[in-house]
């Protein structure tokens, strides 16, 4: 440490701007946040030390507003090994194995540049969950755009689709599934949720909690550079003329500098020479130095000095602020510091030792011989502000209206080949999704499934969540993502393990959006507990509006289920010749449905309601009727009713399917309707007994409503060329993209 | 038989690959580390993995082909020893100087993955014994620079050589507005050196080595090539 | 007429590519070379013969297309 | 010193990229583009102070590693 650190000094340059209420607010801050500063420190923080609390109790950092509502949330079960509040939660799947999971968003990044937004979103999910010891095996992601004809949205959609593939398909993570919609309430922001999901042994997992006084702090990977600085709290006068040239640079990904530092990281963990090991996010060195200070009841000295760097006088704050992609921290053991150098070096990683670990609760930060900051470490998380915001359930949507004049045949025609509904083809062949030869089943189907490698067992992976519920119901949008998750998984003969959440919302300070937040979770939260997925990670994105217009509130659920064998997976595709079964409840639900959104832009009606004991049992169900060897293949019901799902599994196996027409219901509400806890089965017709018995037996409802085979599709006596709706299906987002 | 599997910093096929010739060879490949200058002594084969060797950078292929591993692997190549590329590893092999033409950016501009027909254009390789001519398989492709380009001298020279090992095609043999994911010339998804013993190939065998990952049909059509690298030794 | 547009990006933007070309003469003995950036030039063939508007249409088509101003610089040139 | 090391692909080397730029500027209304080339530039920083050996060093940088000649030109500007 320098003299002057030592002396505790602490020094603002002259060209530095000086601190006072206009600058905080710059930063961001509110005034009684400011006040709750100097009452803290009592002085006036240096403009370095403005710019830490600006990072800190900033929302993405503090959780401010989403606190207290994400603690209701179910975050254990006798599966966890991590719950929320590390990098990754991790979740224990048997022979010593664990799966460590999270998504994240990166929302307004890719708004501005799609391409390098993505791209560095989908890094810095693979480096929380690499970070923990975890190999990453699988990634998804889940987009939201604009109406398919906002002038914005084809720009967005191929540079966000070519920025996830170009980092993902570099690192070498397939990337197997995830979901993809079009709304106008996203025309002036986007939602890219990445999610990664790795493999580790459960009883080597790496926390962030630094351990033990005077041990080396270590920066690991890229340079820093003035990447993100300032962000949103930069836009002030300070800068004055050369504003442009000061602008806060965007973050450029690196997939081949993160390549190597997964094996690096991975390699120095082997090696037991890490402590603690905390990735570099948002505001990279602040929050990531004090959360490991924090976490291990430590303070921690920097010497930004030794911090590489990429650009030419940087100051302490730019440092401090720097978001520069691919880079780590670590507390190591010193006795292996020989060990942990030469493994960098073999990677070519920049390497530094910028800090240690210090007995007393202070975050130095010393620069060119001064002290920049001296600040009470754990203060600086701990009494960062939390809200209780004013929350206002959102009012009743409009009642349904009557039913569309369409014949249904012609409707499920045109829902097929729409830009939400059509093929997501034309995604997922941009992203590698066989690499590391494990994925077992490909994008395309209600769950991937990825193999444990070298094991029996396999992953089920899915990423879901319905905003149009969630808009006109939030309590009931939240349960069901949750069910249709679970939906997904089970479809696919996985046992559901847990569940990731990304929150993305509008502004927080608005009671209605606030109101959404908190229906959402509640939702959530019951139906995580009702279906035994506690919620082990996740991410808030809020403020995500523009000019007043939020999106819809878009709470992504992420969700991990296992296979004991891999021969336990369920196919979506049927074969010919089979019976088609119906399990659940058909009632007709056609609020907030595709049929009346996509056809007619109706947004009416209650969303369906989520009977969370009925969707446990159905699932249980189908898994038990895969077990006793009934199934040849399965769906779930969502968007678009039973015709959608039928045709999805015409599609997927190339075959025609018959469905029978009602015979009490409206074809319409029958074929479109919206009912939750329902499956479609594919048997063979000679088990249908069998089936059948089984079902009453566990108290679901089940009858056969049509075959396989031929290649026409039909919905009673309407039906139609397979041909030509797989023609429809399959063009659907070239159409778009203009490309056909 | 002793194989070996180079790892470039950026490769990412390098697992699926060792697996794929430990599964056919019954042995573990040695893996080589791009900064190794000599190769294990005795060995049959060298293997080029699929990936983003340098992060494909500059060219893909390019500064990895000037890696230190690269000279005993071309010492190798020229005592005829066996040479598989796959892949990023078949661009490595063509800026090595190992293997003819150029692979440019896909004429479709975009990144593609999906599975891909190939007919077996000659069954007269150590690569390819335990296919037959004409015979079509079914394995992924995934690749941003994957078009084959060469003057027709040289494509004219490739053809009377027999030195194209694949072709895409259809599912039945026949050409379908989809069977060319890249665009490449001729449809050249594979192609040998004069010697016959350095194979370069887009499409990923090993990724298709195991029916488990085949899909409804349970396709593993993948393991003929390594199936044929093993007789093909065993034999010699 | 032809006309090029030279991208380049900004200063302090990452440049991967660069870093990676820098490292890898390094590697191969070039000594001296203390750093590297990519970027691209885009040549456009246009039936424009008027030079001062060749320009300022590649400007244009610079400024919608070619170049990704959140990112990246350009120039134009007449040749 | 700098160096710049432009890169183009020959003639009668199909270039998919370019032709996908004289496209996309059709499509945008951009009128008389008959065609559209992409290459790219790498700019070296040298210490070499010596603008000859520095242009020498450039290209035998580019012979080596930065244009694969099968397919591509290149020339060497000292800045
Ligand atoms: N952005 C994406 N990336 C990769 N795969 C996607 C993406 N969007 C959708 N998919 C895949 O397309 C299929 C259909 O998606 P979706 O309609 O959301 O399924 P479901 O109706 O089961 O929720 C799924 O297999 C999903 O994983
Ligand atoms: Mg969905």
């Amino acid at each position: 440490m320098t003299d002057a650190a030592a002396a505790g000094t602490l020094s603002n340059t002259a060209a530095e701007p000086a601190v006072d209420l206009a600058l905080a607010e710059a930063h961001g801050l509110k005034p009684d946040e400011y006040q709750r500063i100097l009452d803290l420190l009592g002085r006036v923080p240096s403009f370095t030390e403005l710019g830490i609390f600006s990072a800190m109790w900033n929302e993405h950092c503090s959780y401010k507003s989403s606190k207290r509502w994400l603690r209701t949330l179910p975050t254990e079960g006798p599966q966890v090994i991590c719950g929320p509040g590390e990098n990754a939660g991790v979740v224990d799947i048997g022979d010593g194995l664990a799966v460590v999971f999270k998504m994240e968003s990166h929302n307004h990044p890719s708004f501005i540049e799609p391409y390098q937004g993505a791209a560095t979103g989908v890094g810095g999910i693979l480096r929380d969950v690499f970070t923990m010891g975890a190999r990453p095996i699988a990634a998804l992601n889940a987009l939201s755009f604009g109406a398919p004809d906002h002038p914005r949205t084809k720009r967005l959609l191929a540079g966000v689709v070519e920025g996830i593939g170009g980092y993902g398909n570099a690192f070498g993570v397939p990337t197997v599934g995830g979901e993809l919609r079009f709304h106008p309430a996203y025309n002036g922001n986007c939602l890219v949720n990445a999610m990664a999901v790795g493999l580790a042994q459960a009883d080597s997992i790496f926390y962030s909690a630094a351990s033990g006084v005077g041990r080396p702090v270590v920066y690991l990977g890229a340079k820093t550079g003035r990447d993100g600085v300032g962000g949103a709290t930069m836009a002030s006068a300070e800068f004055g003329e050369d504003a442009e040239e000061k602008r806060p640079t965007v973050q450029v990904g690196d997939p081949f500098t993160e390549k190597r530092l997964l094996e690096a990281c991975l390699e120095l963990m082997a090696s037991g020479a890490v402590i603690s090991i905390q990735d570099m996010g948002a505001a990279g060195l602040t929050c990531s130095a004090v959360e490991m200070g924090d976490k291990g009841g430590l303070g921690v000295a920097l010497d930004l000095d030794a911090v590489p760097c990429r650009e030419t006088a940087m100051t302490a704050y730019e440092m401090m602020l720097s978001e520069s992609q691919e880079r780590m921290l670590m507390v190591l053991d010193p006795a292996r510091e020989d060990t942990a150098r030469a493994i960098f070096e073999k990677w070519d990683l920049d390497f530094a030792i910028v800090g240690e670990t210090i007995a007393e609760d202070r975050f130095l930060v010393s620069h060119g011989g001064a002290l920049k900051a001296d600040l009470p470490l754990a203060a600086l998380s701990g009494t960062a502000p939390e809200y209780d915001r004013p929350h206002l359930a959102p009012a009743a949507p409009e009642p349904l209206g009557p039913l569309p004049d369409i014949a249904p045949i012609d409707a499920l025609q045109r829902l097929v080949a729409s830009p939400n509904y059509g093929s997501r083809a034309w995604v997922w062949e941009q992203y590698d999704h066989t690499v590391m030869a494990d994925t077992a089943v490909r994008p395309g189907s209600d769950a991937a499934i990825v193999r444990v490698h070298g094991t029996e067992k396999a992953l089920a992976l899915a990423a879901d969540v319905t905003p149009r519920y969630c808009a006109a119901d939030p309590v009931e949008g939240g349960r069901q993502a949750v069910a249709e998750v679970f939906r997904n998984l089970s479809a696919s003969g996985a046992r559901p393990l847990a569940v990731t959440d990304n929150l993305n919302f509008g502004n927080p300070e608005r009671p209605e959006i606030m109101g959404q937040f908190v229906g959402c979770i509640r939702g959530i939260g019951e139906a995580c507990t009702a279906l035994d997925m506690p919620v082990v990670s996740g991410n808030v994105s809020l403020y995500n509006e523009t000019e007043g217009s939020a999106i819809l509130p878009t709470p992504t659920i992420g969700a991990v289920g296992l296979l004991d064998r891999l021969e336990d997976a369920i196919p979506m595709a049927p074969g010919a010749g089979d019976t088609l079964v119906l399990l659940g409840t058909t009632r007709g639900h056609l609020g907030q449905s595709a049929l009346l959104w996509e056809l007619e832009a109706r947004a009416e009606g209650p969303p369906p309601p989520v009977d969370l004991a009925a969707e446990r049992r159905a699932g249980e169900l189908v898994r038990a009727l895969k077990a006793a060897g009934h199934l040849r293949a399965a769906h779930d019901l969502s968007d678009g009713g039973l015709a959608l799902a039928a045709a999805e599994m015409a599609l997927a196996a190339r075959t025609g399917i018959a469905l029978d027409a009602p015979e009490n219901l409206d074809p319409l509400t029958w074929f479109f309707g919206e009912d939750q806890a329902r499956y479609l089965l594919a048997i063979g017709p000679e088990r249908l007994s069998a089936v059948l018995t089984m079902a009453g037996e566990a108290g679901v409802p089940a009858r056969p409503v049509g075959r396989t085979g031929g290649d026409v599709f039909a919905l009673g006596r309407e039906h139609l060329p397979l041909a030509r709706l797989s023609e429809g299906h399959n063009t659907a987002l070239p159409r778009l993209m203009g490309e056909v | 038989m002793r194989t070996a599997v180079v790892v470039f910093p950026g490769s990412n096929c390098d697992r699926d690959m060792a697996v794929a010739l430990e599964q056919a060879t019954g042995r573990p490949p040695t893996m080589v580390w791009h900064k190794d200058t000599v190769l294990p002594e005795g060995l049959d084969l060298v293997a080029i993995p699929g990936g983003f060797s340098f992060g494909d950078y500059l060219r893909c292929g390019a500064i990895a082909a000037h890696s230190p591993i690269m000279r005993p692997v071309r010492s190798f190549a020229e005592r005829g020893g066996l040479v598989l590329g796959v892949c990023n590893g078949w661009q490595v092999l063509i800026e090595a100087g190992l293997l003819p033409g150029a692979l440019m950016r896909n004429a479709g501009l975009k990144f593609v993955c999906r599975d891909v027909h190939l007919a077996c254009e000659t069954t007269a390789t150590p690569f390819t014994g335990a296919l037959r001519e004409g015979q079509v398989i079914r394995i992924p492709v995934a690749h941003h620079d994957g078009c084959f380009v060469a003057d027709d001298a040289l494509l004219d020279r490739l053809e009377g050589e027999g030195r194209i090992a694949f072709r895409y095609t259809g599912p039945d043999g026949h050409d379908g507005p989809r069977s060319n994911p890249n665009g490449s010339m001729r449809a050249i998804a594979g192609a040998l050196s004069e010697n016959r013993r350095v194979l370069g190939m887009m499409p990923h065998p090993e990724r298709m080595a195991d029916p488990a990952l085949g899909g409804r049909d349970r396709v593993s059509d993948g393991r003929l090539v390594f199936e044929s690298l093993t007789a093909a030794l065993q034999e010699s | 007429m032809k006309a090029r547009v030279t991208v380049t990006l900004k200063p302090g933007v990452l440049d991967p590519q660069g870093a990676a070309i820098a490292a890898a003469l390094a590697s191969l003995g070039f000594e001296g070379v203390t750093g590297a950036r990519q970027g691209k030039i885009i040549e456009l063939d246009l039936e424009e013969t008027d030079p001062a508007r060749a320009e300022a249409a590649a400007a244009r088509m610079a400024d919608t297309l070619l170049a990704n101003q959140v990112i990246e610089n350009y120039s134009v040139e007449v040749l």
